[in-house]
């Protein structure tokens, strides 16, 4: 069992990358391959708050929300904005990598390539839960990821809100034209993004500490729960990170480290042979 | 046209002479005192080319996305040091050919389950390829020595090492021929194909193009370059470990491709240059040299768009628009447009049978119970409101939907089971709704994708140009522009066909169905949107095809269009055949109109039908 | 409601539309008709914000300039655009279709009292929309798409609606039932400026015409001026048409 | 359009091609090795490749602030063999194909090393040491693979001036046969540096006749609870760690959580990283770390030692001192001046001249120049032959100490409590 829950905080943290690019996927048609930077930066955001300012936790969560979803708005700005009048997905793949790149490169010059631990506010003496050992940091990093994920999942299913940004997905020029705002709604979903990353900034660094390359290990992986789970769907990617994270756990423990990522693309062809679209994609309309 | 107009349109032919000035230049360099830091920078961005004209070749020309170009890279580095390091054998004419042979197979692998699939599949499982990697690596520490790396000793040509001048003329000839067979292959009727099927698979479909086989041809022949590109790595290294094949390698090429231009050939070279040097420099700025290499994508992503290359035709085109630079216009080959008469050639019409087909999407019934014959020299029109069924009939005929029951034949021959591009190939040509047209074409190179399976030249004597390549190319090409000349449009030929309006699309795809001498015409909706000469045209195309013995099934809104061509008439409502006759007989009959109209006919009589269907006045405006 | 004056407009480089003048006076309809390519969407387009981008000249809204304005805030002021080709949110329900329509009114919430009796007017207009709320739009037949998009413009409550050919692609019965509910909306007193093909349906909503060739306004007056049918084909077809049916 | 010509034309371009390739190639730039033929004037030039970006940029910073130090310092007494010392700093991010393209671009701007120290990573050393060959340079460096490296017949002019992690091994493998273990475990990375280690600790318990059972983890790796899973089902005595940074953190983190206190050691390339610093008291129970004994505060020191750590504080590189303490600026400072001693006592940097003396046994240690090896330099012995480039451990080398704190002098110091 502790196998399983290490499996599941692993997939913890990689469902809040594809959750964070499915965010931005479904508002703006984008994937952002820096979203693994942004939730890199929250935690030095983290770090800032409970280490150099000392500042109580709620505070700490406060300032690396908004801190991230600045970056990620200014992400927006720069490498996204100037690209949508053409709708060229290959460029935009190229500027998010190209943000991502700046964004590790920042975060090595300031705060140097160690790893700085954050301060936790809560003991954090190993739980046994159902047989498991856990750290309470980590059991809330699960449930807190549970939560984010389900609640963006119906959100975006049921809000007025989700449904315009699947109409700008589905169509940016009709849906400007039945009075939605596309900009807003892009740089919104950049925002909720970026905040989401902020808001578990100091869950997910009391694991991995704060440190430069965690940004490039979380990317890849956010995309191997993507192809699990079927990309522009929350729930998929929420499931396929505690999917890819179990697999990986088990394979480790029991075969051995060669081989967790070979499960995992043995897990993904079974998928996308029974379930082409991944495990919560959608079905693609006839194009004739 | 100007003096230097005149003088550019005599330059164009030497135009594609440049590469070579550029080759021969390179390879004098070393005489002129060259330093090894250059040559090894020209060999490294020798080998990110050919890697960024693997990714060309799948996603500019095929338009599936594969970043997988890195594992066959690595595979043929580690072949190289395998072959090597393990068995002594480092003879260039062995180690390439073995090399390009493993990368076959890994994309044979690779590629089926990827491209079977289709979407985003490819993607996904070349960018799992990147990630096992350093697994697979390994798990085969035997062959591979694991992370420590294997040395790779240096190549011999016929006994004799080659290293330093002579490597680096090895690179250039290595990559040299690469690209001409790239060059060769792309510019031919397979690279049209390409362009077509990265467009619309359904339009390569309808052209008789298996878009499977093609994709993955397209996939493996872009895995040559990659196992070329990890030859020449590993042998100018020396030494290979698995920590180079990283997925930010693969992201570089990718911005290469893009930034080059991926629908481009020589691009490939731009886009390596521009990342390799930035690279390289970038280093110096210690610290800072991720930041600013971030900072370089995030420019060359914004204003390098369409690539390098594309930047360049589209600042061509402003001057040219402004009247700064010459417009350049190829000889115009004269068009004599024959009068309709001129088709004398019969056309292998054929009957078409649908026997009691129905087709049922989930519960609800599309078709039901619909018998439909074709007789060749006569026109069958399928009528009906819309969502009675008619475009389903077509896409049953067309092989794009299986009949849930029923036969469809054409001739002797079954076409109901058959796949689309095989039914295409029974001889079956069809037009789209919305006119399907490709990008970077022009009309007559698209009008000769028509002919692209009628007489195949194998891709062998495109690549080597052989004479069947070139009478084959001058036979097709003649043939389109007689075609188009022949509708009428002749004058559109040498333009881009993404360019033409919409009615000249219709035409269009009317003469790259003739160029297909099908057995069969499907022209689905081919008069909507065309205006009264364009209707014309159109009107006595189909007449010669009738008279020339073809069999055309026309389905139509046009009322009067209909009336006015076809021999034949069915009238579908709600998934049936409601009533089938001659056009008089159609006319005539209540039901058809009441069903047509929504209105018994008051005393004004079957008038109130050309109320309805103002020919020239129903069209579409394009954008 | 509706003042253009003297508008370019181009797509890049590429001018599509030259000092094009027109307006639609509140309560009342325009019908602009033109041969293919004549630039028709593009006039249509360049009201509603999408490209071609206006390069000279002004868009006149409820007596505010618009000419800059992003599309969205266009239809904010009250401008229901129909898009050409039955243009809806297909991989989403009939009732989402709605909402989306929806979004100008006040409020974040789904369930705004302006928002259910707006969704109510719709669905006692359309009730075949009722009957399918939760079907997927895509999975409609070509005449309710159409019912659907203009419910969805309808949404907004807009002051001027805009359709680009409603008639195209629809069956002669189809054409006529969207053409009784134009007449019908009009006497409820929109505005409404109509693209159309099908010149005899569109000549039954009509109070003035507009006919535009190549990017220019080539002729224009009230519906009476151009009440023979001739005059139209005259006009439209540059030469005095022979119905193609006669022959 | 017509293609004919082109296609001739590419045939004709390939047929020159080729046989440029068979004829004539042979007498370009591209192929001469020039050796080294400085005049008195010019300057010595000592080469670094590392990388200054990446995980390890930190600790690369601190060595060359060392470097920088030592350069200054024998410049200030009159340069090596009369010649000022240039330092050249190259940041190869860790890549061996950049490290090789920067090497190259390097030797094209006409200018040739005297000196050169072949990466902080084992594969950036294999990478460069075939060009240093072929150009007749030596390098001194400090390598972890000695499996891989030391090789004088490939790799003539490469030379180690630090004991190679794989020296560990026989240490450990001494320590376990005291301690009774009968069964041990090992978790290392999956990079080249811990395949060399694990190989090393491989042998060397095998000797022993003591049970090596293994597993290993992915740098990207961010929980390390299946792996120690695994290792646990196989109940070892005692477990060795071989990694850097975050993962060891992870691998603390998770033995803690576990509640699993077998003896662990972390062996030196871990023991180099501030677990202390980074970890709560309670998850370092029953960890030993491997030290350079050199390295501990209360070890015999070198008279200059104390000089050498207050410029370091107050020198360009001190923002790295209170992580690392002084071993990273020792290790930068010892090689400049091992380079300075055997350029010296041979005369001349001239590549075969080096490499002869250092392999003939007679080159005298500086040891009043070394900083990082102890009193005199006891902890290293240069024991350099034809047979092997790598200098060997003494009996004052390595030491097993509870994971230490750094005190001001960045001396490790054993606190009493762990």
């Amino acid at each position: 069992m502790t196998t399983i829950w290490s499996g599941l905080v692993i997939g913890a943290l990689y469902s809040l990358v594809a959750i964070g690019y499915n965010t931005v996927l479904l508002a703006s048609g984008v994937f952002n391959f820096a979203h693994g930077q942004l939730i890199m930066l929250a935690t030095y955001a983290s770090f800032l708050g409970s280490v150099t300012f000392h500042l109580p936790w709620p505070l700490t969560v406060l300032f690396a929300t908004i801190a991230v979803a600045v970056v990620a708005i200014v992400e927006e700005r720069v490498a996204i904005r100037p690209l949508l009048a053409r709708r060229d997905i290959h460029a935009a793949l190229i500027t998010t990598v190209g943000a991502s790149t700046v964004m590790s490169g920042l975060a090595e010059v300031t705060a140097g390539s160690d790893p700085k631990q954050l301060a936790i506010p809560i003991s954090n003496d190993p739980l046994t839960i159902l047989g498991g050992v856990i750290a309470p940091m980590d059991l809330l990093l699960i449930i807190a990821t549970l939560a984010i994920g389900l609640g963006i999942h119906f959100w975006s299913r049921r809000s007025l809100l989700g449904i315009a940004s699947l109409a700008v997905a589905e169509n940016r020029d009709a849906a400007s034209v039945r009075g939605i705002d596309t900009k807003l709604l892009g740089v919104g979903a950049f925002a909720v993004a970026g905040g989401i990353a902020g808001a578990t900034g100091l869950l997910v660094g009391a694991h991995t500490y704060a440190i430069p390359s965690l940004g490039n290990s979380l990317a890849l992986f956010g995309f191997v729960a993507i192809a699990i789970g079927g990309a522009g769907s929350q729930l998929g990617g929420l499931l396929g990170g505690f999917i890819t994270g179990i697999i990986f756990a088990l394979s480790a423990r029991y075969i051995g480290s060669d081989y967790p990522q070979i499960v995992v693309f043995g897990v993904f062809l079974a998928v996308l042979l029974t379930r082409p679209r991944g495990i919560f994609g959608r079905a693609m309309e006839r194009v004739v | 046209m100007s003096r230097a107009a005149l003088t550019a349109t005599r330059l164009r032919p030497l135009r594609p002479a440049l590469p070579i000035v550029v080759l021969l230049a390179a390879m004098a360099a070393p005489y002129f005192g060259m330093s090894l830091y250059a040559a090894r920078t020209v060999m490294l961005i020798c080998g990110l080319a050919l890697l960024v004209s693997s990714i060309n070749i799948v996603l500019g020309y095929a338009g599936e996305l594969a970043v997988g170009q890195v594992a066959l890279y690595a595979t043929g580095a580690y072949v190289a040091g395998y072959l090597g390091s393990a068995h002594g054998v480092t003879e260039i004419l062995i180690v390439i050919p073995i090399a390009i042979l493993v990368v076959i197979v890994i994309g044979l692998v690779t590629g089926i389950p990827g491209l079977r699939l289709g979407g985003w599949s490819l993607a996904m499982v070349t960018f799992f390829l990147v990630l096992l990697l350093p697994d697979f690596i390994n798990v085969f520490e035997h062959f591979t020595a694991g992370t420590l790396g294997i040395s790779v000793p240096a190549p011999t040509l016929f006994g004799s090492t080659i290293t330093g001048t002579n490597f680096y003329f090895l690179t250039l000839l290595v990559t040299a021929l690469w690209f001409a067979v790239f060059r060769n292959l792309v510019l031919s009727r397979h690279g049209a194909a390409f362009l077509v099927l990265k467009h619309s698979p359904v339009l390569a479909a309808s052209l008789g193009i298996s878009v499977f086989r093609l994709k993955l041809l397209a996939y493996l022949f872009g895995a040559i370059p990659a196992a070329l590109a990890g030859v020449l790595y590993g042998w100018l290294q020396n030494f290979i470990a698995p920590d180079t094949f990283t997925f930010q390698l693969a992201l570089s090429i990718l911005a290469a491709s893009v930034i080059g231009g991926s629908t481009s050939i020589y691009g490939a070279f731009i886009g390596a240059a521009l990342l390799q040097i930035t690279q390289q420099e970038f280093t110096s700025f210690n610290q800072w040299q991720l930041v600013l290499y971030g900072a370089f994508l995030i420019l060359a992503g914004v204003f390098l768009y369409n690539g390098v290359i594309g930047a360049g035709r589209q600042l061509a085109g402003v001057l040219r628009r402004r009247g700064w630079w010459p417009t350049v216009t190829l000889p115009v080959r004269t068009e004599v447009a024959p009068p309709p008469a001129a088709e004398e050639n019969e056309l292998p019409g054929e009957e078409l049978a649908v026997q009691g087909v129905s087709k049922s999407f989930g519960g609800n019934r599309a078709l039901d119970d619909v018998s439909v014959t074709a007789k060749p020299g006569e026109v069958t029109a399928v009528i009906g409101p819309n969502g009675s069924g008619k475009t389903t009939l077509l896409n049953l005929v067309c092989g794009f939907y299986r009949p849930t029951s029923g036969t469809i034949s054409l001739g002797s021959r079954t076409l109901a089971g058959l796949a689309s591009y095989q039914v295409a190939r029974a001889g079956v040509a069809r037009t789209f709704q919305t006119p399907l047209i490709p990008k970077d074409l022009t009309t007559r190179q698209f009008v000769a994708t028509g002919r692209y399976i009628g007489e195949s030249a194998g891709m062998a004597a495109s690549i080597l140009r052989l004479p069947g390549y070139f009478r084959r190319t001058r036979a097709d090409d003649a043939e389109a522009g007689r075609l188009l000349g022949l509708l009428g449009i002749g004058h559109v030929a040498e333009d881009p066909v993404s360019s033409l309006p919409l009615g000249t699309r219709r035409l269009v795809e009317v003469a790259r169905c003739l160029a297909a001498r099908p057995s069969l015409f499907l022209f689905d909706e081919v008069g909507s949107g065309l205006d009264e000469s364009d209707l014309d045209r159109l009107a006595d195309a189909i007449r010669m095809i009738k008279r020339a013995g073809g069999t055309v099934v026309l389905v139509e809104h046009n009322f009067p269009l209909v009336l006015k061509l076809s021999d034949t008439i069915h009238v579908l409502a709600q998934g049936r055949l409601l009533a089938s006759g001659t056009p008089d007989e159609i006319q005539a009959d209540p039901r058809v109109l009441e069903e047509y109209v929504g209105s018994t006919p008051s005393a004004e009589g079957p008038s109130s039908i050309d109320d309805f269907a103002e020919p020239a006045l129903s069209q579409t405006e394009e954008r | 409601m509706l003042e253009i004056s003297e508008l370019t407009a181009a797509y890049g480089d590429l001018r599509v539309l030259w000092d094009v003048s027109l307006s639609v006076r509140t309560g009342t309809s325009t019908i602009v008709l033109g041969r293919n390519g004549a630039g028709k969407t593009s006039l249509l387009n360049a009201i509603a914000g999408l490209p071609p981008a206006a390069a000279a000249g002004r868009i006149v809204f409820d007596g505010e300039d618009i000419t800059g304005e992003a599309p969205h805030r266009r239809i904010r002021r009250g401008i229901g655009y129909v898009q050409e080709n039955k243009q809806i949110f297909r991989q989403r329900t009939v009732e989402e279709n709605l909402l989306i329509g929806s979004v100008t009114l006040a409020g974040w919430r789904r369930g705004t009292p302006a928002r259910r009796a707006a969704l109510d007017r719709a669905y006692a207009r359309f009730p075949v929309l009722a009957e399918r709320r939760k079907a997927l739009a895509g999975g409609l037949s070509g005449g309710q798409q159409q019912m659907l998009a203009i419910a969805q413009a309808l949404m907004s409550d807009p002051k001027l609606l805009i359709l680009d050919e409603p008639s195209a692609g629809l069956a002669p019965t189809i054409v006529k039932d969207v053409f009784a509910l134009i007449g019908e909306l009009k006497r409820e007193g929109l505005s409404i400026l109509l693209v159309e093909q099908v010149v005899e349906a569109a000549i039954t909503v009509a109070d003035h015409i507009v006919v535009i060739d190549n990017g220019r306004v080539a002729a224009e007056g009230p519906v009476k001026q151009f009440d023979d049918a001739s005059v139209i084909r005259e006009i439209y077809l540059g030469r005095s048409g022979t119905p193609v049916a006669g022959a | 359009m017509s293609t004919r010509p082109l296609s001739r034309i590419f045939l004709a371009a390939s047929a020159v091609c080729a046989l440029f390739l068979t004829a004539c190639g042979g007498s370009t730039e591209l192929d001469s090795n020039k050796a080294s033929s400085a005049g008195k004037d010019s300057p010595f030039i000592y080469y670094v490749s590392v990388s200054v970006t990446g995980p390890v940029a930190a600790f690369t910073d601190a060595e060359i602030g060392g470097f920088q130090l030592a350069v200054d310092k024998v410049n200030e007494q009159g340069g090596i063999n009369g010649r000022k010392v240039e330092l050249v700093v190259q940041n190869d991010g860790n890549d061996p194909t950049t490290a090789v393209t920067l090497l190259q671009k390097y030797l094209a701007s006409g200018k040739t090393p005297d000196a050169v120290y072949a990466g902080s990573s084992s594969a950036v050393a294999l990478s460069l040491l075939p060009v240093l060959a072929s150009r007749k340079i030596i390098s001194l460096s400090a390598p972890n693979s000695k499996a891989a490296l030391d090789h004088p017949d490939k790799y003539p002019y490469g030379f180690a001036t630090t004991v190679a992690s794989a020296e560990s091994g026989p240490f450990f493998a001494k320590e376990a046969q005291a301690k009774g273990f009968k069964k041990v475990a090992m978790l290392y990375a999956d990079s080249a540096t811990g395949q060399g280690s694990f190989a090393a600790y491989q042998e060397a318990m095998k000797e022993a006749g003591i049970p090596l059972v293994s597993a290993t983890y992915k740098e990207t790796s961010l929980d390390m609870t299946p792996q120690l899973q695994k290792l646990q089902a196989e109940k070892p005595d005692a477990l060795i760690l071989n990694g850097y940074g975050a993962p060891t953190l992870y691998v603390f983190k998770s033995r803690a959580q576990l509640g699993w206190d077998l003896p662990t050691y972390a062996d030196t390339l871990a023991s180099s990283f501030p677990l202390a610093k980074n970890l709560p008291p309670e998850s370092l129970k029953n960890v030993m770390v491997q030290v350079n004994k050199p390295s501990l505060a209360d070890s015999p020191h070198p008279d200059g030692l104390q000089a050498f750590i207050d410029t370091v504080k107050n020198g360009d590189h001190k923002a790295q001192f209170p992580t690392y303490g002084v071993s990273p600026y020792a290790v930068g400072w010892d090689n400049v001046m091992l380079a300075r001693a055997a350029a010296t006592q041979a005369g001349t940097s001239d590549g075969d001249k080096v490499k002869e003396l250092l392999e003939s046994g007679k080159f005298q240690k500086p040891s009043g120049d070394l900083l990082g090896n102890g009193k005199d330099a006891s902890a290293i012995d240069y024991c350099y032959s034809p047979q092997t480039h790598f200098p060997c451990p003494t009996s004052e080398t390595f030491e097993f100490v509870p994971p230490p704190t750094t005190d001001a002098n960045g001396m490790y110091v054993v606190t009493a409590g762990s």
